[in-house]
């Protein structure tokens, strides 16, 4: 996974290539629901997602620890954090998740990265109007 | 033609009453096994449990299956089943837990394998014997003891288990 | 990798509905969708095939894909659900409305049939039931080599739990067999809210067993080569269709190299495994 | 392939240490060779107070893109491709059947120039052929004004200026021993709270919270204001050099112990990054490097991209 490319004692110069080595992803999320006037609470949208993720996981799926690192409570987004070994479970049970207390719902997910960074640099959502 | 490739898990199935694994059949250990993987591995578990698994044999003498998965999830599956507590048959809990003794490709290599560590555990039983009939009857089952195909049908209950290899 | 396409939007009554369908698909980045229409045939009574509502019926202006400036394309697409071998009507001339055959077979004979003969472009796979049989190489390969593409839906598994269990199950199945050669997800949304994301729709065929390849193929190029068989087919049998771009012929010269890319190598490659 | 689910999907980050006075550091050559940066963040600690590209996307549709070393470079599906008949080569990204096609013209060759043979081929193949129809994104470059002009003149076009953002942030927690001698954590942790102060997320966290267990890599220490500024739009190398000449600048007047991190994302839909490198995207096309400064001149150059791409120089 780690490669040492050259070692210098004497210089600064250091190089070293990270191979799969990101130890998490990042999510940016929505979640859109029927009734737009719904209103969930952080808490509540993590717990959410635990539901999600036992139901098609089970207590394995349950178990995975995942941070909701950022939400907004007005437009239902957020930014979630995942181990990468993680990311399909956690992304598939957001997927197939439907229904939000028995309103149809779906989860819109808009960027996924291996860097936070990269989430706040996306030339996908240049406007130019 | 190819081949489907499966997984057979040889377990032993511990209760504290022996008496009470004459009460177990397929379907019983079956619906455990499948119980315990949906909830260990939610939906998708039990979606793949749904797929070529079987139970294709069960001791209810001596407590011991052989569970058939497919090869591609069979580290999944396995992983429930340490969660297995008890096994619900015929209105009755029978409490007990699976422990893995060997994971084999065929039937066969199972069956191989069930016969030597049946042999190893008549050795641990003769010096335990209390009178010399018994011991000469464990000695004569050890004797026994050997896979060929001629002396198939002797040691009756450990190889009745259909040799399907084609699967 | 070519542009995402849904190729299942079910067909509904209420315009309103179907009109927001098309839109919220044009808005996940889906620059080409299939309006289907299912036809169960019974054997009580005589049904009519349902005739497609043209798009010019249902919105005057098709929205714009999201990011792009073109707007979406809609398509027409029939499905036959097949429990019999005579509720497929080769020679219907009903068919020819549409621009997307498939076909659902409910048994093991109508499978084979549906993968080594009949004129199709698409073999739907039951997800909201136990699969009914075993799928075995032999028809699978040859729908393979005839460019017929087998398609699962996610949305019945966004509904009901048990109905999760067994999209997964029987599209694990049938990745096993085809080894996610010729396979495309599509949504078979009624409603909005059940529709996903293409990459979403790629990562939840890695569940399914496919590859990370394979999984966004089967959201794009698959589908694509799904449309090319469908506007060959019409050719093929000698009839003359009128289409509206002059882009097409160059398209038509290509399609055949394309799927005819698989037989020799893969065959060959199949018996070995 | 139903039990790889727990698989690391690929992503590369190489990590540099050097410095501006190495006489054999890279620099300026990394810097040139990000040619379509679409946005560039800056973090400056202790201060309260940043060519072209089509509109399309390159997993699904035809992308070019032209670099200011007269490079062209067309990805494109095998359709369009075979319509276009110049040679290319199959993208590296194909999957099963080669479905793109990567077309690289050295426009600085001869046979490249306005009449000459190459050029008439693939002005015949684009203008009567393929007649592909995109928006491109053009950045101005002082003193090409005139030529800039008459092709503008044929075109449809609208002038953007780049949009520049800036926030000041307080009370925030940051590794300590961020000096140039050892960068305190590891590459990964490092970029993850330089995301976290760009995107606003508190790390005021602890590792059992239930929300979220995100936390400033230890040792921490606290600063009392920053700033971030970001610029967005299509962006060239040469005002990301001028940008580092002002920050260096900034750095050797500042009191000591003082850095500055400079964050430049590529676009995501490039035919090519790093140099003329392909590009791809697969579930995201990220390509950034990030920049932390030092006054001693000593840097840190962190070079990501995600899993359709080649390894940074």
């Amino acid at each position: 996974m780690r490669r040492e490319d050259e070692t210098d004692e004497t210089s600064v110069f250091r190089r070293v290539v990270l191979k799969n080595a990101s130890p998490y992803h990042y999510m940016k999320i929505c979640l859109v629901l029927d009734d737009e006037s719904t209103k969930l609470s952080a808490v509540d949208l993590k717990l959410f997602i635990l539901t999600g993720l036992k139901n098609l996981f089970g207590e394995v799926g349950a178990a995975i620890s995942f941070d909701l690192l950022k939400y907004d409570e007005d437009t239902l987004s957020g930014l979630l954090r995942v181990p990468s070994r993680s990311l399909v479970k956690l992304w598939s049970s957001l997927t197939l998740l439907g229904f939000y207390q028995n309103q149809a719902c779906a989860f819109r997910v808009l960027q996924v990265s291996p860097y936070l960074l990269s989430l706040t640099g996306n030339s996908r959502e240049l406007k130019l109007d | 033609m190819v081949r489907v490739k499966s997984r057979y898990l040889l377990c032993e199935i511990n209760v504290p009453d022996r008496s009470r694994l004459f009460l177990l059949d397929d379907r019983a250990v079956a619906a455990a096994v499948k119980a315990a993987v949906a909830r260990m591995h939610g939906d998708y578990g039990a979606a793949l449990c749904s797929i070529r698994f079987s139970v294709k044999y069960l001791n209810a003498h001596t407590g011991i299956v052989f569970l058939r998965f497919p090869k591609k999830c069979y580290r999944l599956l396995w992983s429930a089943l340490p969660f297995i507590t008890c096994i619900e048959t015929r209105g009755q809990k029978i409490e007990c837990f699976l422990n893995c003794l060997h994971v084999g490709g065929t039937i066969r290599t199972c069956q191989k394998f069930l016969v030597k560590y049946n042999t190893q555990q008549l050795h641990r039983m003769l010096p335990k014997c209390k009178s010399e009939e018994e011991r000469s009857q464990v000695r004569e089952a050890i004797l026994k003891c050997c896979l060929t195909r001629g002396n198939k049908q002797e040691f009756g209950e450990e190889s009745d288990s259909e040799d399907d290899e084609e699967q | 990798m070519s542009v995402f396409m849904d190729l299942n939007l079910s067909f509904c009554a209420d315009k309103s509905r179907l009109r927001s369908l098309i839109e919220t698909a044009a808005h996940l980045g889906f620059s080409t969708v299939a309006v289907n229409y299912t036809f169960e045939p019974t054997a009580k009574k005589k049904q009519e095939i349902p005739a497609p509502m043209p798009i010019t019926d249902l919105m005057d202006q098709l929205p714009v894909v999201q990011g792009r400036s073109r707007p979406i394309r809609v398509l027409n697409r029939l499905t036959v659900v097949m429990s019999d071998s005579s509720h497929f009507r080769p020679t219907a001339p009903e068919y020819r409305r549409f621009d997307l055959l498939a076909v659902q077979p409910t048994s093991e004979k109508l499978f084979h049939v549906a993968c080594m003969t009949l004129d199709i472009d698409i073999i739907c796979i039951t997800v909201t039931e136990k699969l009914p049989f075993f799928f075995k190489r032999a028809p699978i390969n040859g729908a393979v080599e005839r460019g017929v593409m087998f398609e699962v839906s996610y949305a019945a598994a966004i509904r009901d739990a048990t109905m999760r269990r067994y999209t997964i199950a029987n599209a694990t199945s049938l990745m096993e067999t085809c080894k996610g050669k010729n396979v495309i997800l599509s949504s078979a949304a009624e409603k909005p809210l059940e529709l996903r994301g293409p990459y979403d729709i790629t990562n939840l065929g890695l569940l399914f067993g496919l590859s990370d390849g394979d999984s966004k193929e089967a959201v794009s190029s698959t589908c694509r080569s799904a449309v090319l068989h469908a506007e060959t087919r019409w050719t093929a049998s000698g009839i003359i269709r009128t289409t509206k771009t002059c882009s097409v012929t160059p398209i038509q010269q290509e399609a055949p190299p394309e799927e005819s890319d698989a037989p020799a190598a893969k065959k060959a490659k199949l018996e070995d495994e | 392939m139903t039990t790889d689910l727990d698989q690391n999907p690929r992503s590369l980050l190489v990590s540099e240490r050097s410095s501006f006075r190495d006489l054999k550091n890279r620099i300026s050559s990394q810097v040139e060779q990000l040619h379509l940066n679409y946005k560039v963040s800056l973090l400056l600690p202790e201060y309260s107070f940043d060519r072209s590209v089509p509109r399309t996307r390159i997993d699904e549709d035809n992308c070019v893109s032209l670099t200011p070393k007269g490079h062209l470079t067309l990805s494109l599906d095998k359709d369009s491709f075979e319509v276009l008949g110049v040679e290319g080569k199959p993208s590296r990204f194909n999957h099963r059947v080669k479905k793109r096609f990567v077309v690289s013209v050295d426009l600085t060759d001869s046979c490249m120039a306005p009449g000459g043979r190459g050029y008439l081929r693939l002005l015949a193949g684009l203008k009567s052929r393929l007649r592909l129809k995109m928006d491109f994104l053009l950045s101005h470059h002082p003193g090409g004004g005139a030529s800039l002009q008459t092709l503008l003149s044929r075109h449809d076009w609208s002038e953007h200026r780049p949009e520049v953002s800036r926030h000041t942030l307080t009370h925030l927690s940051c590794p300590a021993l961020l000096t140039s001698d050892l960068l305190s954590c590891d590459p990964h942790s490092f970029l993850e709270w330089l995301g976290a102060a760009h995107a606003h997320i508190s790390c005021g966290n602890t590792s059992s919270s239930f929300l979220s267990s995100l936390v400033c890599p230890e040792p921490k220490t606290a600063l009392s204001r920053a700033l971030s500024v970001s610029v967005c739009g299509l962006l060239l190398p040469q005002d990301i050099h001028r940008l580092l000449q002002q920050i260096r600048v900034y750095l050797e007047e500042s009191h000591l112990e003082s850095w500055a991190c400079l964050t430049v994302h590529g676009f995501v839909d490039s035919p090519v990054s790093w140099g003329a490198n392909e590009h791809g995207v697969l579930r995201g096309g990220e390509n950034f490097y990030s920049l932390l400064m030092f006054h001693d001149d000593v840097y840190y150059l962190h070079q990501a991209t995600g899993a359709h791409d080649t390894c940074p120089p």
